[in-house]
């Protein structure tokens, strides 16, 4: 059985996924959306995760809490978890991690929040789902006051008025909803948020406020944050690292600056290419030639292929080889720095 | 399969011939897509295949009628089965189905009722669809004083106990099965379906062809008629299948009570054996009840199946897996 | 539901004008009995429970005879037998009898009062009989209750009892002694089948109440007041009191105990005699020397605590409660459906009966219209018409073929010489006498109908039918109920249309509803033929309603238009005949007449059956006209195990 | 949320009026007029027939008539009853109306909450045989032939089996010697049932108010104090035993119409809830780690509650319908065998007053219905 999982003994990485590879079925055949990703984030870390829509950056959050759509399989992987392995659990004993120790912010976040319970409600009830971490042992009632206190801080920490937690979802801005999920979040100390597109839907200003904010209490309370977005831009605001996706493989990971400065995968150059620099240089914008293959029946070789300009006779045979060390790498077979064939 | 999406010949100021003629092709090449996904629902199939083996039935009918049975026995209101000593008799080579307590023969009263059937909801579907869709195109086209009133009156209707305001109906007027099925048709089409579909028609209303249309200077009857009215059919057809369930369900429900003046029907069918007391027969006198009754509710089930597997098809909200 | 809702409706309508037509309003088996000790066990709660399928619309009699249309036979099967009449039938025989009355009353005589002649009758009354207040049942009771009719004019079928026309006064010469005033002699149906038999009530309850309601401006507000009161604790002198109404559930009476005729016992003899004795209280007999065999005796009860009349909706599950004992008879005029007859045959502890019912089926003619007012056509029509055929093998005897204007069933009035046209004839014989009766009056075929080799079907059918006059036969309609509201009638308008179709005669049967085929008849020239049915009386002055042609107006009851000079004078004399023996000879004749000229031809009449738990009950006689529900289940006289 | 009310509310009035309107044109539409009805009894005098159509009027021109029949419905003066004569329609329909409406909103409530439960339950669990089945069967019990399927329900449970009685609902055995009338019987239970509800409802507010209602035996135990102390005040009534014959009487006609009405809202439910659990906060329900049934009960089903409340006044039609059949079948004399009766006995404006009743029945509780969504939805409470 698990422990109460607040302080465990365990110190390497906080999260490290090992080979995940999920399916889903379907009638036209699997889709293959996430496959043989690794990666690992350590502690307080910020990863970002980029790629187009459908790459499967968000089945791959989604099944690191292993919140899957009924035709969704896991097929094989590890997802070690403060040295407990995920992968294996069924769903009451993944109900323990869920929101306690890792918690999520949803892509289009406003659509997060029930519309018929009020926000702060929602919240406690997380809490309560969690037998109300960090709360003092008292009789209910005493425990749920509590507990509204600490949400109100939360509200606060968020850069919300306390008052809002009685009111409801429709009676919130978008702004003000997405910082009510980021205090949801927050809600039961976790210690990995994963946020997916948190601020898409958000216009640009809030979008940056509210991103300033979450980084700043990301470093403020020490979180991990899984950050998956097809922003380019963002990630390489808040991320310490960035893993790039395409069809539903990483194919490369590095450290933020490194993987932003010297791309070594086409892929990741395309992307970069693609979104005007948030540092306002003016780039040329060099959008990717074709379209995201489809999953189910992924090119042979190296899944960039048909429409890498790079691409050679193995590219399109052969699975590309791991380039790089350590928590700095790419898979092709001519990555960008090297020589060309 | 792109059942709400606008035919992109919407903007072009084509001809109405063309323009419906290309509308065909596109129906015909989505109509393969559709029953591609309507044939993956079991549901769906099994109401088809009931609703083709009732066509069969009523269908054979005349032909029977014609070639093997004699009209002074086979006829199925005046009919009678001189060949059985009492009646009702039970199933026999010669009756396959028996006969019924005045001696005439079930299966041929269970054909031709069939076709009666098929007339009543067929007609009820399409009076119904097709008021439903000019309510519902002109509430939506026209909005205000138009939409509120055609919407105020769906309520009413919807709100009215069908069978219940049937039952005054016949009363004040005596209706036949022609005048029930226009009757429940009106119904259907001020009611309920009006609502469902006037709300798909303010959907296609804010869809930019139909800006376009109005900018190419298309009055309102034709922006309704070439614009809105066909993209309402998808969701009209689903409807249709509900209003022939209803209709069927209800003239039985009404004959059963006797009050309609029709001269055969499953409902007059299972009103005979009532009258005559055999329905409580349980056992012993099933072929009086369970062929009129069973008939009743596959041929209604049948079409409410079809209906609902329409429905996941031309919903997409609904389809999963 | 079923059939038989619709089917009281026609019955409600009937019923008033069997009401109209001088039925005894209240048909009790035991109008009148000889004193014996009481063998009732006391303190029990024998109840008899009884289905019906309506709700009482009203405990109030007054309401019951004056309110309109439709007030059903449910409401009567009730309250029948709470309020005492001078006469009544006889067990069985519909002997004429007396009730309240000691003996039968003086004849007819003609005096003056008041300065006007007036025919008087004087009845003595039976000395003892009480309301269940205590108070005697006298002259006085009878006196208020024909001047509230008078006064208050009522209208309904109190009209037909207390008929204005000819009712002028009725006097209490003493507590026990009455003479009754009338305007003009009045027939048998104005008295003896009238008044006399006139439902009486309690002055003492009803004196505060009517004059209660005269404090109300207009006549029609007056009789509202009266109708809308709902009788509290009112005073009965039969055999039940009422008791309780639970709305939409059941009724409930309990036994008098101080009822007159209980322990009375009623005896018929084989040769017509009738006697009634309670010893030591009364004892009357008549019609001939009580001698030879017994038809019948039996002792009045009442023999039960209580009846219960528990209300049901349909016939099913009235039919599960008789089988499961929950109910020991159900009272519906119509009887059991044939099919849960078959169910309740051959149960244990269940019996089942059946009786002719008074009623008849038939086919109209509008003679205003050509050709029916050709009496050949119509004889025509009758010989094509097979009934033995429909009946024996399509309704299969659901049904039984009905020749009479009277129905058999009710012997004294019936007569017995009446022909029965192409009876037990075949096919070919009867189209053969059919085109020869046409042919005969001048009628002519373009294509004359001809019979196929072996005689059972018409193999070339008619074509282009004229009548004497030249004129082609236009297509005609004939209005009948449809299979929905009546399958009996449908089916034989449907094989009527097909047997005149065969032989030329272009009828179209329009098979419709109840209502609209009352409505097109009430036109007279909008119709052509029709098929309907009447439940009867007893004294048949229905033949002078249905036929005279004083009533060939809109909205009478000639609706055909039959006119004939010469029955019209006998069938007023009918009306005004006050001597039962020329009555029946005149009604002989009016039946031959219809026989000869066929304004309607009788099609068929339906049996009444019943069941009832042979387990707990026990009936004096179950064989009867009309069933044991047309004595409202025979309370008094039943015994309850 | 007063604005949004107050909005449907005229709506409502809207319906009402063209309802009034409809069945003045119904009455009109029919050959003849009310009083040649009273002209088919050829004894009737004429001052009554002239009497009849003065009250409606019928000699007057057309505008006026109408007129007088928007009077004539304003003060609930809908005649008089052809077979209940000279009880006024009013009289006779409010006699009735206690009877149907016990078992009609019992049943409504009953079919209800089976045929949400197992469309929540069917799209939880979606796929396979049992949705299938469960479709089939349901739709095949929305289509069954309700007279026969009535009428056998009676055969197998109450004379088979003989669990229940034959229809009617009371055992005149029973109620030979009560003290009340069954009317007043039924009064009772419906306000005792009201209460309860009212009580129930308060007590959660009040419950949620103190922020206690997701304690789940506080609820339970109000619940069972109220039908306790409701059982109680009817042990020590001296009526119980009469209403406990009537509840004996309901339960077949109840699960009767249970059967044949639960499937519309089954399926119904089950899209609804299917719709919803695409939803967002459902993810992010279960990413709470909330406990499924919670996820399922609290959230998706709380979420696809919505639309079908509104549908409810779909299938209150439909219940009603159903109440006249079953009620024909099952002796229970309430407004829809009225209805049926007064059609069937040509009783014009008594079946016209029952249509009327039905349909302002149906109106009521489809104000009910939007006042339930008010406080159902926040978003319209709050907008």
């Amino acid at each position: 059985m698990l422990d109460q999982p607040s302080h465990t003994p365990f110190t390497g990485p906080l999260l490290q996924v090992r080979d995940l590879t999920l399916h889903y079925r379907t009638r036209q055949g699997d889709v293959r959306a996430v496959d043989g990703v690794t990666f690992s984030l350590g502690r307080g870390q910020v990863l970002g995760l980029v790629g187009e829509s459908g790459c499967g950056k968000t089945s791959l959050g989604m099944g690191l809490l292993k919140l899957l759509p009924s035709n969704a399989r896991l097929v094989r992987g590890e997802i070690i978890f403060d040295g407990q392995d995920l992968a294996p659990l069924n769903d009451a004993q993944m109900r323990r991690y869920r929101w306690r120790r890792i918690a999520m912010i949803f892509q289009a976040a406003m659509n997060a929040l029930d519309p018929v319970y009020r926000v702060g409600e929602q919240i406690l009830e997380a809490m309560e789902a969690h037998a109300w971490p960090g709360i003092e042992d008292g009789p209910a009632g005493q425990k749920r006051r509590q507990a509204r206190e600490k949400v109100k801080e939360l509200f606060r920490l968020v850069g919300l008025d306390p008052e809002l937690m009685d009111r409801y979802p429709h009676e919130l801005s978008g702004g003000m909803r997405q910082r009510a999920v980021i205090a949801m979040s927050l809600a039961c100390r976790p210690d990995l948020v994963i946020a997916d597109e948190p601020t898409t839907a958000l216009d640009v200003i809030v979008q940056e406020r509210i991103l300033r904010e979450l980084k700043s209490i990301q470093k403020e309370l020490g979180l991990s944050l899984l950050y998956i977005t097809h922003d380019v831009a963002v990630v390489a605001e808040v991320a310490d690292q960035v893993g790039v996706m395409y069809a539903g493989q990483l194919v490369e990971l590095g450290d933020t600056p490194q993987v932003f400065h010297q791309p070594m995968h086409p892929y990741t150059a395309g992307l970069l290419a693609s979104f005007p620099s948030i540092r306002g240089e003016k780039r040329p914008l060099a959008a990717l030639p074709g379209e995201p293959p489809s999953l189910v029946a992924p090119p042979s070789g190296c899944r960039f292929h048909p429409r890498c300009p790079r691409a050679t006779k193995e590219c399109r045979q052969e699975v590309p080889p791991v380039v790089g060390q350590g928590n700095a790498w790419a898979a092709c077979w001519h990555p960008l720095g090297a020589a060309q064939p | 399969m792109n059942h709400d999406g606008r035919p992109p010949e919407g903007f072009a100021p084509a001809g109405r011939t063309s323009l419906w003629a290309a509308r065909v092709r596109l129906a015909l090449r989505s109509s393969r897509e559709t029953w591609r996904a309507f044939a993956a629902n079991p549901i769906g199939v099994v109401g088809v295949a009931i609703i083709l083996i009732f066509g069969l039935m009523a269908v054979a009918h005349p032909l029977l009628m014609a070639t093997l049975w004699d009209p002074t026995t086979y006829d199925p209101v005046t009919g009678f089965g001189f060949d059985e000593i009492s009646h009702p008799a039970p199933p026999s080579w010669r009756h396959l189905l028996g006969t019924d307590p005045l001696g005439r023969d079930i299966l041929s009263q269970l054909t031709a009722s069939t076709t009666s059937a098929f007339v009543l909801g067929l007609v009820a579907a399409l009076v119904t669809v097709g008021i439903a869709t000019m309510v519902g195109a002109l509430a939506a086209y026209y909005g205000g004083v138009v939409d509120a009133f055609f919407m105020r009156l769906a309520d009413l209707i919807i709100i009215l106990p069908t069978i219940s305001l049937l039952i005054v109906l016949t009363a004040l007027l005596g209706l036949n099965l022609f005048q029930l099925a226009l009757v429940l048709g009106v119904l259907g089409g001020f009611g309920g379906t009006a609502v469902v579909i006037k709300s798909q028609a303010l959907s296609i209303k804010v869809k930019p062809y139909i800006e376009a249309a109005q900018l190419a200077g298309g009055g309102p009857w034709h922006i309704i008629l070439v614009h809105i009215v066909p993209n309402l059919l998808p969701l009209s057809l689903l409807y249709m299948m509900f209003t022939v369930t209803g209709a069927i369900f209800s003239e039985a429900v009404l004959s059963f009570f006797g009050i309609l003046h029709i001269r055969m029907s499953w409902g007059i069918m299972i009103h005979t054996a009532s009258t005559g007391g055999y329905l409580l027969g349980g056992a012993s006198y099933w072929w009086l009840i369970v062929p009129a009754g069973a008939a009743i509710t596959l041929l209604c089930s049948s079409f409410y199946l079809v209906g609902r597997a329409l429905d996941e098809v031309v919903n997409p909200r609904l389809r999963g897996r | 539901m079923r059939v038989i809702w619709l089917w009281l409706a026609l019955v409600a309508l009937a019923l008033s004008i069997t009401i109209g037509c001088n039925k005894s309003p209240v048909p009790s088996p035991t109008g009148i009995t000889p004193p014996q000790t009481q063998a009732v066990a006391q303190g029990g709660s024998k109840v008899y429970k009884l289905g019906v399928f309506s709700d009482l619309t009203t405990t109030n009699l007054w309401t019951l005879y004056g309110s309109g249309p439709d007030n059903t036979v449910w409401n009567l099967y009730v309250l029948a037998g709470g309020h005492p009449s001078l006469y009544g039938y006889s067990d069985q025989r519909f002997d004429w009898i007396p009730s309240l009355a000691e003996g039968f009353p003086t004849p007819l005589k003609e005096e003056t009062f008041q300065g006007r002649t007036v025919w008087t009758a004087e009845v003595t009354l039976k000395k003892g009989v009480q309301w269940s207040d205590g108070k005697d049942v006298t002259g006085d009771d009878f006196v208020f209750t024909a001047a509230t009719v008078q006064d208050l004019q009522l209208t309904s079928n109190w009209v037909s009892i207390v008929d204005p026309e000819f009712f002028d006064h009725a006097e209490a010469l003493g507590p026990h002694r009455l003479k009754v005033a009338f305007k003009k002699k009045p027939g048998l149906s104005i008295w003896q089948f009238g008044i006399a038999f006139m439902p009486i009530m309690s002055k003492a309850y009803w004196e505060p109440v009517v004059a209660e309601a005269k404090k109300q401006g207009d006549l029609p507000a007056i009789q509202k007041a009266l109708f809308s009161h709902a009788p509290q604790n009112e005073p009965t002198a039969g055999g039940f009191a009422f008791k309780r109404r639970e709305k939409g559930a059941f009724a409930e009476k309990v036994k008098n105990p101080g009822y007159y005729f209980a322990g009375s016992v009623v005896t018929e003899y084989e040769n017509g005699a009738y006697v009634e004795a309670k010893p030591g209280v009364y004892s009357f007999s008549a019609y001939g020397e009580p001698s030879g065999a017994k038809a019948l005796e039996y002792t009045t009860g009442p023999f039960v605590d209580g009846v219960i009349f528990s209300i049901y909706g349909n016939q099913e599950s009235a039919v599960l409660a008789l089988k499961k004992g929950e109910i020991d008879f159900l009272l519906n005029p119509n009887g059991v459906q044939r099919g849960l007859l078959e169910q309740l045959q051959g149960q244990p502890g269940i019996a089942t009966i059946e009786n002719a019912a008074n009623s008849y089926r038939y086919l109209g003619f509008n003679f205003r219209r050509a050709p029916m007012d050709q009496k050949a056509f119509r004889q025509a029509v009758a010989l094509l018409i097979d009934k033995e055929f429909i009946t024996r093998t399509v309704l299969q005897g659901a049904a039984i073929p009905a020749y009479g204007y009277v129905p058999p069933g009710n012997v004294f009035w019936h007569q017995p010489k009446i022909p029965e046209p192409g009876k037990d004839l075949n096919r070919a014989d009867r189209v053969a006498q059919a085109v020869q009766t046409l042919k005969a009056a001048g009628f002519t075929w373009e294509t004359e109908p001809r019979m196929g080799r072996d005689g059972s079907f018409v193999e070339v059918r008619g074509k282009g039918l004229r009548m004497p006059n030249g004129e082609l036969v236009p297509d005609m309609e004939l209005l009948a109920p449809s299979a929905g509201y009546d399958p009996l009638r449908a089916t034989f308008a449907i094989w009527i249309e097909r047997w005149l179709s065969e032989v030329g005669i272009p009828v179209r049967a329009n098979l419709t509803g109840f209502n609209v085929i009352v409505e097109r008849i009430n036109n007279p020239n909008g119709f052509d033929m029709w098929m309907l049915g009447w439940s009867l009386t007893n004294y048949p002055d229905y033949l002078e309603a249905f036929f005279h042609s004083r009533h060939a107006v809109a909205d009478g009851l000639n609706r055909g238009g039959y006119a004939n000079p010469e029955y019209d004078r006998l069938a007023s004399q009918l009306l005004v005949e006050t001597d039962m023996q020329q009555a029946k000879q005149i009604a002989g004749q009016l039946q031959l007449f219809l026989a000869e000229d066929l304004p309607y031809v009788v099609l068929y009449t339906s049996p009444v059956l019943e069941a009832y738990r042979s387990d707990r009950l026990k009936f004096p006689y179950t064989d009867t006209l009309d069933g044991i529900q047309d004595l409202s289940g025979m309370t008094t006289a039943v015994v309850v195990e | 949320m007063a604005g949004y009310l107050l909005r449907r509310l005229l709506q409502v009035l809207v319906t009402l009026f063209l309802f009034v309107t409809l069945s003045f044109f119904l009455i009109q539409a029919q050959p003849g007029d009310y009083s040649s009805f009273y002209s088919l009894n050829p004894k009737l005098p004429p001052e009554v027939q002239s009497r009849v159509r003065a009250q409606f009027g019928l000699d007057r021109p057309l505008g006026e008539q109408y007129l007088l029949h928007l009077k004539n419905f304003a003060t609930g003066n809908f005649g008089v009853s052809f077979s209940h004569y000279p009880q006024s329609v009013l009289e006779v329909i409010l006699e009735r109306l206690p009877r149907t409406a016990a078992l009609f909103l019992t049943a409504t409530v009953v079919s209800f909450y089976a045929g949400f439960f197992l469309g929540k339950m069917l799209a939880w669990r979606r796929g396979g045989w049992v949705e299938y089945s469960a479709t089939i069967s349901g739709v095949a019990l929305f289509t069954v032939f309700t007279p026969w399927f009535a009428l056998m329900m009676i055969w197998l449970f109450a004379f088979k089996l003989g669990w229940f009685p034959l229809g009617k609902f009371l055992d005149p055995l029973v109620w030979r010697n009560a003290p009340v009338s069954a009317n007043q019987v039924f009064g009772y239970m419906l306000f005792t049932g009201a209460a309860i509800a009212v009580i129930l409802f308060l007590a959660m507010l009040l419950l949620a108010q103190l922020g206690l209602r997701r304690r789940g035996w506080l609820p339970a135990a109000v619940a069972i104090i109220c039908v306790a102390s409701a059982v109680i005040a009817w042990a020590g009534s001296g009526v119980g035993y009469l209403a406990l014959d009537i509840l004996k009487h309901m339960v077949l006609p109840i699960a009767t119409l249970t059967l044949i009405s639960f499937a519309g809202t089954m399926l119904l439910t089950r899209n609804s809830m299917l719709e919803t659990l695409r939803e967002d906060y459902i993810t992010a329900a279960r990413a709470k780690g909330l406990p499924e049934k919670v996820v399922r009960d609290r959230h998706a089903a709380r979420n696809a509650l919505l639309p079908v409340v509104t549908s409810l006044v779909f299938s209150l039609a439909f219940a009603v319908d159903g109440g006249v059949i079953t009620e024909s079948v099952f002796s229970w004399p309430g407004m829809g065998l009225t209805l049926l009766d007064a059609v069937l006995s040509e009783d014009l404006p008594l079946a016209m007053g029952a249509l009327v009743f039905v349909g302002l029945l149906a109106l009521v509780a489809h104000a009910v219905a939007d006042v339930l969504y008010v406080y159902l939805d926040p978003r319209i409470r709050y907008q």
